[in-house]
């Protein structure tokens, strides 16, 4: 019962907060919103014995990223002005949300299908760091390591895109 | 139980969606995408307590890294635009059209 | 006669002409070459009609496997219908490159060309080698007509290239579709031709196969309704490529009917023949009619062409021995009097600077060996007896009346509907008074008349003594009816119902 | 069966290769050298009349051989075979071609030795004489073919030396008119013609197509298929004999030079329609319904051709309708299946005709080529052998005995009468009477009476010696070849019997007798009229009413014109000015216009916003993923 | 294990190689032709290695080492041939074109080498989310490529739209494999074979959701409708080389992981097959109405690697399940490539500086002043418009094969009318170069003969992978 109330609270501040990114015209406003997102789903994932992915969802996604984000949008030094004027934003939000709903529907079908088994308690090795990172290096490995060539290609990305440095003449 | 996960997991998914179709804002545009990301490590992660396996948790992660590196990159693509044009406005950028 | 005989006569001048094109050669050096090639594959076809056996079947044949997978292979040879059509390419060609002296590099290099690749589509006897050479000799055509066309040309070029290169790109769909059958059928890939012949083939399926081909060379032929690009193409193209056109390409659409509709899709063909027949008729009929009132001889060529080649198409539809050879006999008669009187025409264009008729006249009296020449073409090309003209088109309408009487007689009013044009032009051209344009023509030089004389000797002698000729056609033709008899006798008595006296008496 | 001789395939050669010999030469040398006339005339010469002793040697061999096997041939080569189809370039000779091809030389050569005086000063000398012999030779292989499509070798060959030479002085855009015209109408006769020989062949060709194995297999065709080759290969006689309705090209190819239309259009190729008729005796005299029909159209057109004679002013006009008269006689003969005496009117009719014509030419060329008859007048004291051998083609025209014509066309009026065409015998005496009438009009114009033309007049003179002598000799002919006939001789019926399949009437000599009178009354009564009109001079008259419609020719031309030539122009220049472009070309135009205007319209949905393009994304997934939400279940 | 090594080797190749190039950048003294030549060198290398191991290599398919997330096929092997010569061929042109263009630095070749890498990985890829990542490492060194020219407005929209659209598609690429692992239980591609063979497709709604949302990547990425309106702004914004690589090399991999993952299971197949259709057809049409109307050549390009889509679509919609070779994707991705390529090679020395000649009208005349490069230009067009003995024919005719053996009649025919319409723009090209008056005289001396001679022997190519059809 507690970890149901716990859901429903994390889930409405989770819709709440996506919500929020949606519909708030400055991206100052969006990203504090999607921040209290990331953290709700943090919880959910801790409720999901995800202990690995959800401290990482804290330090990364919550920490690293958002701040990396709200660090630009301070940097740009983003004047109202500045922000696209969204007079038709609600008629698009809508037209959105009807648009989706489709898709929605059918993902809620297919979900609704599911045979999913009762998801007892599992044991407390269930998502811990040396479990999932036993299986990382293992099975893997491979993923994990072409993931270091995706980041390094956005490092140089950064930097030939974002750079000061001049063009080879 | 499970399926509520999954159910919130497509409420914040399509919201993404409607996030990007919706909204002109470059941060908005990209942050959508990041809870669009979300949504599904959410739902792998609900499919990995299924499963009763801890892949889905890998995964997860590698979506997380691969959001990471985006992010950076779409940052640094902000940025430039800015230079450009001191606007975040997506339609502002419309030059290359017909 | 060595191996790879057929090889050379097609790459040969294919070869030389991208050499020329490749290379920073002189227009008298392409000149040059064009002669000494083209007269190559003259001597080499020349040897070939020789050492032809005149069995009915596939001589010369050549077949090494070109695409194991799908059956493709590297297959030609000629026989006895495909033998006339590159013998006319071999003999007419050469021609050019003694009257057209002037013209640059790369008009003789695309000759060359289109000559190889033409020789090369009579000869391929693999249908997926026939189709690339198809495709590949409409190439120097556009660029020709392009480059180095009338005034109005890119339209026309426009107009002639997609028409065309729509109609074969339906007819590769039915090509593959006949591959895949022969698969399904014989759990083997070929798409060699003699095997296309043994599929059996019915149904929705193979009646669009068979408009996709039948489209194709409609369009190449051209088949009423098919034919609106060519007065464009033929009036805007300079004249050898007119003189390609319609001397041999458009054979090669006819052809094509013969080679590969006929024996293929032989049910088909005999549902659709009489079809196929009125349009041929009606074709001949139109573009006969419209002939008479232009303003332009080169554009009533264009037309009288697509009438000619109306009554030619038709000889190919009343499936009857006579009517087929007589095709394929006014083929070659064709080629050598209206694509004969092509050239002429753009020796007249060239020296009186004008293609309307009015500007022209008192010719015969200006240049007795021109009108001399040009009279000869054109009563072959009206089919007058005597002349290479006539038995290929009595043939044609004799097998027309028996196929069906309607399209018989209607068959019948090319002697009326051509001569209509043809004399009148020819009083406007070569008649009545000089004109300041026409006042100092001058007559052919002794080059010029030997060039064309071969031509003109063969148009009489065609006329008079055809059975030579005849009989090496006459049993490929042959065989191309015993395979579809059955079906051939049934059709052909289903249509004459209305006339059933007609086949009573049949011996 | 008959011999077999070489030389038969000489006879049409000779012509033909001094027509190639003589072409050449002209070709190459009318622009720079010359050649002197008298080597053309010459050379034009050697053919006709080496033609012509081949046929005397022709017709004593034949003439040798029994009855029965009265026939040469010659099988040069296998002209052409595919399938059931052989044609052999073949000859025969037997008598009925023997008959025609000794007038065709006879005349023809006395025509060719005629030009060479007419023609002189002739800058195209040399192609007058290539296009004569090649007429010659086309007319020979015409009557010696041995089998229809040979036949229509020679057919079209005439046809076109016909169109050569009326449009011989091709400067003047009327000759080349009238030439394209004589060849038009001759292609639309020609169309009947290889349609009767495609049907005929389908019919019973395939076991042989010349006439011998055609005579042989001609009860198995079916009576349908037989009346249809009838009638198409009348419709080819027609075109090229100048019959209702392809008359028309007859008169006006008098634009050629006299000799041709003496030769041409008088003698021989006009009468190769007759020629062909009797040719197929075997076929018409199966089909009667053919040869009444054959008969009808050949009287109405003598009977139209007579009318029309009677108005003309032209000299060669009137000549021109009586040969269409006569032609129309010839077709009746043929039609009652009386084929000896149409081909004997053939045969009488060439001798007087060709003479009328020449001695008209003779007076054209005296008068320096006028042609009105009523700038003539009084030209009997120039010009005396041309008048008299004039007036024995007259009377030799018009019927009178004993002169050929008498008895040629009397044997016709006779046989109508016998065969009970009772019909077609009274419009053949009113025709008769018309004959005399119109061509003692012609006569009494220009030989009696005072100069009209003084001027012209006093230049007249006498032709030289090589015209007037073919003139002579052909008044000969003339004169006495209907003796060969006559009746109770009838040397000619029964040289021709073996070729023909022939039914001689059985009739009393009191029908014989009352035709002979009868015919003599109306030769009698045109010439009367005639004279009490016109031998004394006479103005010339101005028509109206009637005679002002029949001068006009009915307006025939005029309907053609208005309801064949002009239609079919507009029909020709309708379909590429306005059928083109719209209907047949249409379509194609508008799907290429359609598609260009679709692909700049489509530029539109290009906005350039990026958030558009996530929605066109999105719009297909959401529309994807109802689809497939239907399918789930 | 040395076999597994050796097939690998040309990935590792790339891949140190691009490490090298990216640390050899920092060296101030290495200049940018250097960096096009180490490039070239790595992919040439690379090439001759998947070469020997095409030849050699009796087909092994290794799966034990990586637990079976990489495997190598001969469909892969090919696919892989095709995009290292993609490279070569980029690396070359690129040398010449920033000759005239100014805003190179080597950190450029160096992400070509790593999209490379990012595309092999792709082809070999046999697991959902080392998919997702491959995908993610050729797209992330594409974008930057695409947004190369910074202080160019134009080719940042151009990597702004990229990014965002692309980004926005791998989102549902991630969703699409969660769902897959939800319904399976595992991303391995073996596994949800084994799975499906055991339940069936039809029956796991989960796979079917989770399968549509992987295949809008695929499809995303490949540009075909309804998620093709990117390509034709982007294909603009970047520069020609870059272009020219990302209609090639990219779609290649693209079109070999999407094979793979719809080969899986025929059940698997068969299922989305009419939703296939629906896209080819109109791919294949949208693509061609969006080339009709462009003036730019860049633009008309684009808009015809849609069509192209559309036919390699109808290639997978024929695909065969049970014998999978992939030869005839591989032959008309070759095909494609080679004539694709010998475009944007062209024009990376004929556009002149600052890509100033980048319409219809300023070829206009070409084949007066250059006619060799004008000859080259044509051979490609007709390459794409599939006119014999062209590679592109040969191309179509094995897509059509394949498409009529499958029974997709209709589909075939859609395809033929198609390249029918699509002969118009081509030709208008054709048109221009040969029949038009010259404009401009062409007259500035093309700065290296590193472009044009690629172009060359990609013409050579062009006719070689039609004569000699090896793959098939």
């Amino acid at each position: 019962m507690f970890a149901d109330g716990l859901f429903l609270g994390f889930a409405v501040l989770a819709v709440l907060g996506a919500a929020g990114l949606v519909v708030f015209r400055h991206p100052m406003n969006g990203a504090m919103s999607f921040v209290v997102t990331l953290i709700s789903l943090a919880g959910l994932y801790a409720l999901l014995s995800a202990k690995l992915i959800f401290a990482l969802q804290l330090i990364v996604y919550a920490g690293a990223i958002m701040s990396l984000i709200v660090f630009i949008i301070m940097f740009l030094n983003i004047q109202p002005s500045d922000l696209p004027k969204e007079e038709t934003k609600l008629v698009y939000i809508l037209g959105g949300l009807a648009v989706v709903l489709p898709i929605g529907l059918f993902l809620a079908k297919i979900v609704k299908s599911l045979p999913l088994s009762s998801t007892a308690i599992l044991g407390n090795d269930f998502g811990g760091v040396k479990q999932v990172g036993l299986l990382l290096f293992k099975d893997w490995l491979v993923p994990f390591e072409i993931v270091s060539i995706l980041l390094l290609i956005s490092l140089i990305g950064a930097v030939v895109l974002a750079g000061k440095k001049e063009a080879v003449k | 139980m499970i399926h509520s996960y999954l159910y919130l997991s497509i409420i914040l998914f399509c919201l993404g969606i409607v996030g990007v179709i919706s909204r002109r804002n470059v941060f908005t545009v990209f942050m959508s995408i990041e809870l669009m990301l979300n949504a599904a490590n959410l739902a792998f992660v609900a499919f990995a307590r299924v499963h009763e396996s801890m892949d889905g948790h890998v995964l997860a992660m590698m979506v997380m890294a691969v959001a990471a590196a985006e992010a950076a990159l779409a940052l640094a693509v902000v940025i430039l635009l800015h230079k450009h044009k001191s606007k975040l406005d997506t339609n502002v950028f419309s030059l290359l059209k017909g | 006669m060595f191996a790879h005989v057929l090889s050379v006569i097609i790459f040969l001048p294919i070869i030389a002409g991208l050499l020329l094109l490749a290379t920073p050669a002189s227009r008298n050096i392409a000149r040059f070459t064009g002669m000494i090639v083209s007269l190559a594959a003259l001597v080499l076809s020349l040897d070939l009609y020789m050492g032809f056996q005149s069995t009915g079947h596939l001589e010369f044949v050549e077949n090494i496997p070109w695409i194991a997978s799908l059956g493709v292979s590297y297959a030609l040879g000629v026989d006895g219908i495909s033998l006339f059509i590159l013998m006319a390419g071999s003999v007419l060609l050469p021609m050019v490159y003694f009257v057209f002296a002037t013209k640059e590099k790369g008009y003789y290099a695309n000759l060359l060309i289109v000559q190889g690749a033409m020789a090369g589509a009579v000869c391929a006897a693999d249908m997926i080698l026939f189709y690339i050479f198809w495709e590949v000799m409409l190439l120097p055509v556009f660029f020709m007509l392009g480059l180095y066309g009338g005034p109005k040309r890119l339209p026309a070029t426009l107009k002639i290239t997609l028409y065309t290169i729509a109609g074969s790109l339906l007819m590769l769909a039915a090509i593959v579709y006949l591959g895949v059958s022969y698969h399904a059928q014989f759990n083997e890939w070929s798409f060699a031709l003699d095997k296309m012949a043994q599929l059996n083939l019915s149904g929705r399926v193979a009646a669009v196969a068979f408009f996709g081909f039948m489209i194709a060379f409609a369009i190449k032929i051209p088949l009423f309704p098919f034919h609106t690009w060519l007065p464009d193409a033929y009036t805007e193209a300079p004249t050898a490529t007119t003189f390609v056109l319609s001397a041999i390409m458009a054979k090669i659409g006819v052809y094509g009917v013969i080679r590969f509709v006929v024996p293929v899709f032989d049910q088909e063909f005999a549902r659709f023949a009489v079809l196929l027949a009125y349009s041929g008729v009606i074709g001949m009929m139109y573009c006969g009619i419209a002939a008479i009132t232009q303003k332009d001889f080169k554009r009533m060529l264009a037309f009288s062409s697509a009438s000619h080649m109306g009554i030619i198409a038709l000889g190919v539809f009343c499936m009857n021995v006579q009517a087929l050879t007589g095709s394929i006999y006014q083929i070659v008669a064709h080629a050598t009097s209206t694509g004969v009187l092509f050239l002429f025409a753009g020796i007249l264009e060239e020296r009186t600077q004008t293609r309307t008729i009015s500007d022209l006249g008192g010719i015969a009296a200006k240049a007795p060996v021109f009108a001399l020449y040009f009279a000869i073409a054109m009563l072959a090309s009206v089919g007058l007896p005597g002349t290479s003209g006539f038995i290929g088109e009595f043939m044609i309408i004799l097998g027309a009346v028996k196929f069906n009487t309607a399209v018989g007689v209607l068959a019948g009013t090319t002697l009326i509907i051509g001569v209509c044009y043809m004399l009148w032009m020819f009083q406007r051209v070569f008649f009545e008074k000089a004109t300041p344009k026409s006042e100092n023509f001058k007559d052919f030089s002794l080059i010029e008349g030997l060039a064309f004389l071969p031509v003109i000797i063969l148009i009489i002698v065609m006329g008079v003594y055809p059975q030579p000729f005849l009989s090496k056609i006459t049993p490929s033709t042959a065989l191309q009816f015993a395979s579809a008899a059955p079906v051939v006798a049934q059709a052909a008595s289903a249509t004459n119902a209305h006339l059933p006296e007609l086949t009573i008496e049949q011996k | 069966m008959g011999q077999s001789v070489h030389y038969l395939g000489l006879i049409p050669l000779f012509p033909l290769m001094g027509a190639v010999f003589i072409g050449l030469l002209h070709v190459f040398t009318c622009k720079n050298a010359k050649l002197p006339e008298k080597v053309y005339g010459l050379l034009a010469c050697v053919g006709p009349v080496l033609s012509f002793v081949m046929a005397l040697k022709v017709f004593f061999q034949l003439k040798a051989l029994p009855v029965d096997a009265r026939f040469l041939s010659h099988n040069a080569f296998t002209w052409f075979s595919v399938g059931d189809l052989h044609i052999n370039m073949g000859f025969l000779a037997d008598p009925l071609s023997c008959l025609m091809l000794l007038f065709v030389t006879l005349i023809g050569s006395l025509i060719h030795i005629y030009s060479i005086g007419y023609m002189s000063g002739d800058k195209n000398y040399g192609k007058f004489f290539a296009y004569m012999n090649l007429f010659l030779g086309s007319m020979l292989v015409l009557v010696l073919g041995d089998s229809p499509v040979v036949m229509f070798v020679g057919w079209e060959g005439v046809g076109l030396c016909s169109y050569l030479l009326i449009s011989f002085y091709s400067e003047d855009t009327n000759n080349v008119l009238a030439g394209n015209k004589a060849f038009i109408v001759n292609r639309i006769g020609d169309l009947g013609f290889v349609l009767g020989m495609s049907f005929l062949f389908w019919g019973i060709g395939a076991s042989g197509f010349d006439y011998l194995s055609l005579k042989a297999n001609i009860h198995h065709l079916t009576p349908a298929i037989a009346l249809t080759v009838c009638l198409l290969l009348f419709v080819g006689a027609t075109g090229k004999s100048a019959q209702i309705p392809l008359y028309v090209w007859l008169p006006d190819a008098m634009a050629g030079p006299t000799p041709v239309s003496a030769l041409i259009h008088a003698a021989t190729m006009v009468t190769a329609g007759v020629y062909m008729v009797a040719r197929f005796s075997f076929l018409y005299a199966h089909v009667e319904l053919a040869g009444d029909i054959v008969a009808w159209v050949g009287i109405l057109t003598a009977l139209l051709a007579a009318i029309f004679g009677m108005f003309q002013n032209d000299i060669k006009k009137v000549l021109a309708y009586s040969t269409v008269s006569q032609l129309g006689y010839m077709f009746a003969g043929v039609g009652v299946a009386a084929y000896s005496a149409g081909i004997f009117h053939v045969f009488t009719h060439a001798f007087f005709k060709a003479l009328l014509f020449l001695g008209a030419g003779s007076v054209i060329y005296a008068m320096h080529h006028e042609q009105n008859i009523w700038k003539m007048g009084g030209l009997k004291a120039k010009m005396p052998k041309t008048y008299l051998t004039m007036v024995i083609g007259a009377l030799a025209l018009a019927g009178c005995p004993p002169f050929s014509g008498f008895f040629s066309k009397d044997e016709i009026l006779f046989s109508a009468l016998a065969t009970g065409h009772y019909g077609i015998w009274a419009v053949g005496l009113l025709v008769a009477c018309m004959t005399a009438y119109y061509t003692f009009r012609m006569i009494f114009v220009v030989f009696h009476g005072e100069p009209r033309d003084q001027h012209a007049f006093d230049h007249a003179k006498e032709s030289p010696a090589v015209m007037t002598v073919p003139l002579i000799i052909l008044a000969v002919g003339a004169a006495f070849a209907g003796f060969l006939n006559m009746p109770g001789v009838q040397t000619v019926s029964h040289w021709l019997a073996p070729s023909l399949t022939e039914h001689h009437p059985h009739a009393s000599s009191f029908v014989l007798v009352f035709a002979m009178a009868t015919s003599i009354v109306a030769f009698l009564v045109g010439i009367k009229i005639a004279y009490s009109k016109f031998g004394k001079g006479a103005a010339e008259p101005v028509f109206s009413g009637f005679e002002k419609f029949a001068y006009n020719k009915f307006y025939v031309d005029e309907l053609y014109n208005a309801v064949i030539v002009q239609p079919y122009k507009a029909v020709g220049s309708s379909i590429w000015k306005t059928i083109e472009p719209n209907v047949t070309d249409g379509p194609v135009k508008a799907v290429t216009r359609l598609y260009m205007m679709i692909g700049t319209a489509f530029k539109v949905f290009q906005v350039g916003y990026v958030r558009i393009y996530a929605i066109y994304m999105i719009v297909g997934l959401s529309l994807m993923s109802l689809f497939l939400s239907q399918s789930l279940n | 294990m040395t076999n597994d090594l050796m097939l690998l080797m040309p990935l590792i190749i790339v891949g140190a190689g691009a490490i090298l190039l990216m640390l050899s950048s920092a060296y101030q003294k290495l200049t940018h032709e250097m960096a096009a030549y180490g490039s070239a060198l790595v992919f040439a290398v690379a090439f001759l290695v998947q070469l020997s191991a095409c030849i050699t290599g009796n087909a092994v398919l290794f799966s034990g080492a990586f637990n079976g997330l990489l495997v190598a096929s001969s469909f892969s092997k090919a696919a892989g041939l095709i995009i290292l010569a993609c490279g070569f061929f980029t690396a070359m042109s690129s040398h010449t074109y920033f000759k005239q263009n100014d805003f190179c630095s080597p950190e450029y070749y160096s992400l070509m080498v790593f999209a490379a890498s990012g595309m092999l990985l792709l082809t070999m890829a046999q697991e959902l989310i080392t998919v997702f990542i491959a995908l993610e490492i050729m797209s992330l060194a594409i974008y930057i490529l695409v947004g190369y020219d910074r202080k160019n407005v134009i080719s940042t929209e151009a990597v702004l739209k990229y990014l965002m659209l692309g980004a926005f598609a791998g989102a549902f690429l991630t969703m699409g494999a969660a769902f897959v692992y939800g319904a399976t239980g595992s991303t391995k591609f073996v596994k949800i074979a084994q799975y499906v063979a055991a339940h069936g497709f039809m029956q796991t709604p989960a796979l079917i959701g989770g399968s549509f949302f992987i295949l809008v990547a695929f499809l995303f990425k490949a540009a075909a409708f309804p998620f093709h309106a990117w390509v034709v702004d982007v294909y603009d914004g970047a520069s020609v080389p870059v272009t020219g690589y990302m209609a090639t090399g990219l779609k290649t991999a693209i079109f070999a992981v999407f094979a793979n993952f719809l080969v899986l299971d025929a059940s698997l197949q068969s299922g989305w097959i009419t939703y296939l259709f629906y896209i080819a057809v109109f791919t294949m049409f949208v693509g061609n109405l969006i080339a009709i109307g462009q003036q730019s050549l860049k633009r008309m390009l684009a808009a015809s690697g849609i069509v192209h889509t559309g036919y390699l679509l109808i290639a997978l919609v024929a695909v065969s399940t049970k014998d999978f070779t992939g030869s005839v994707i591989a032959y008309y991705l070759a095909a494609y490539a080679a004539s694709t390529l010998g475009i944007f090679c062209a024009l990376s020395y004929l556009g002149g500086a600052g890509e100033k000649r980048s319409t219809f009208d300023d070829f206009k005349g070409l084949a007066k002043s250059r006619p060799y490069s004008a000859a080259a230009v044509s051979v490609f067009l007709l390459s794409m418009a599939g006119i014999p003995p062209t590679a592109g024919f040969m191309g179509k005719f094995y897509i059509i094969t394949s498409a009529i053996e499958a029974g997709q009649v209709t589909l075939a025919v859609l395809g033929i009318v198609s390249s029918i319409i699509s002969m118009w723009y081509y030709l208008r090209l054709i048109i221009n170069m040969y029949f038009c008056e010259a404009e401009e005289q062409f007259g500035e001396a093309v700065p290296s003969n590193l472009a044009p001679i690629c172009t060359f022997v990609l013409v050579v190519c062009v006719f070689a992978i039609s004569l000699y059809p090896v793959v098939i």
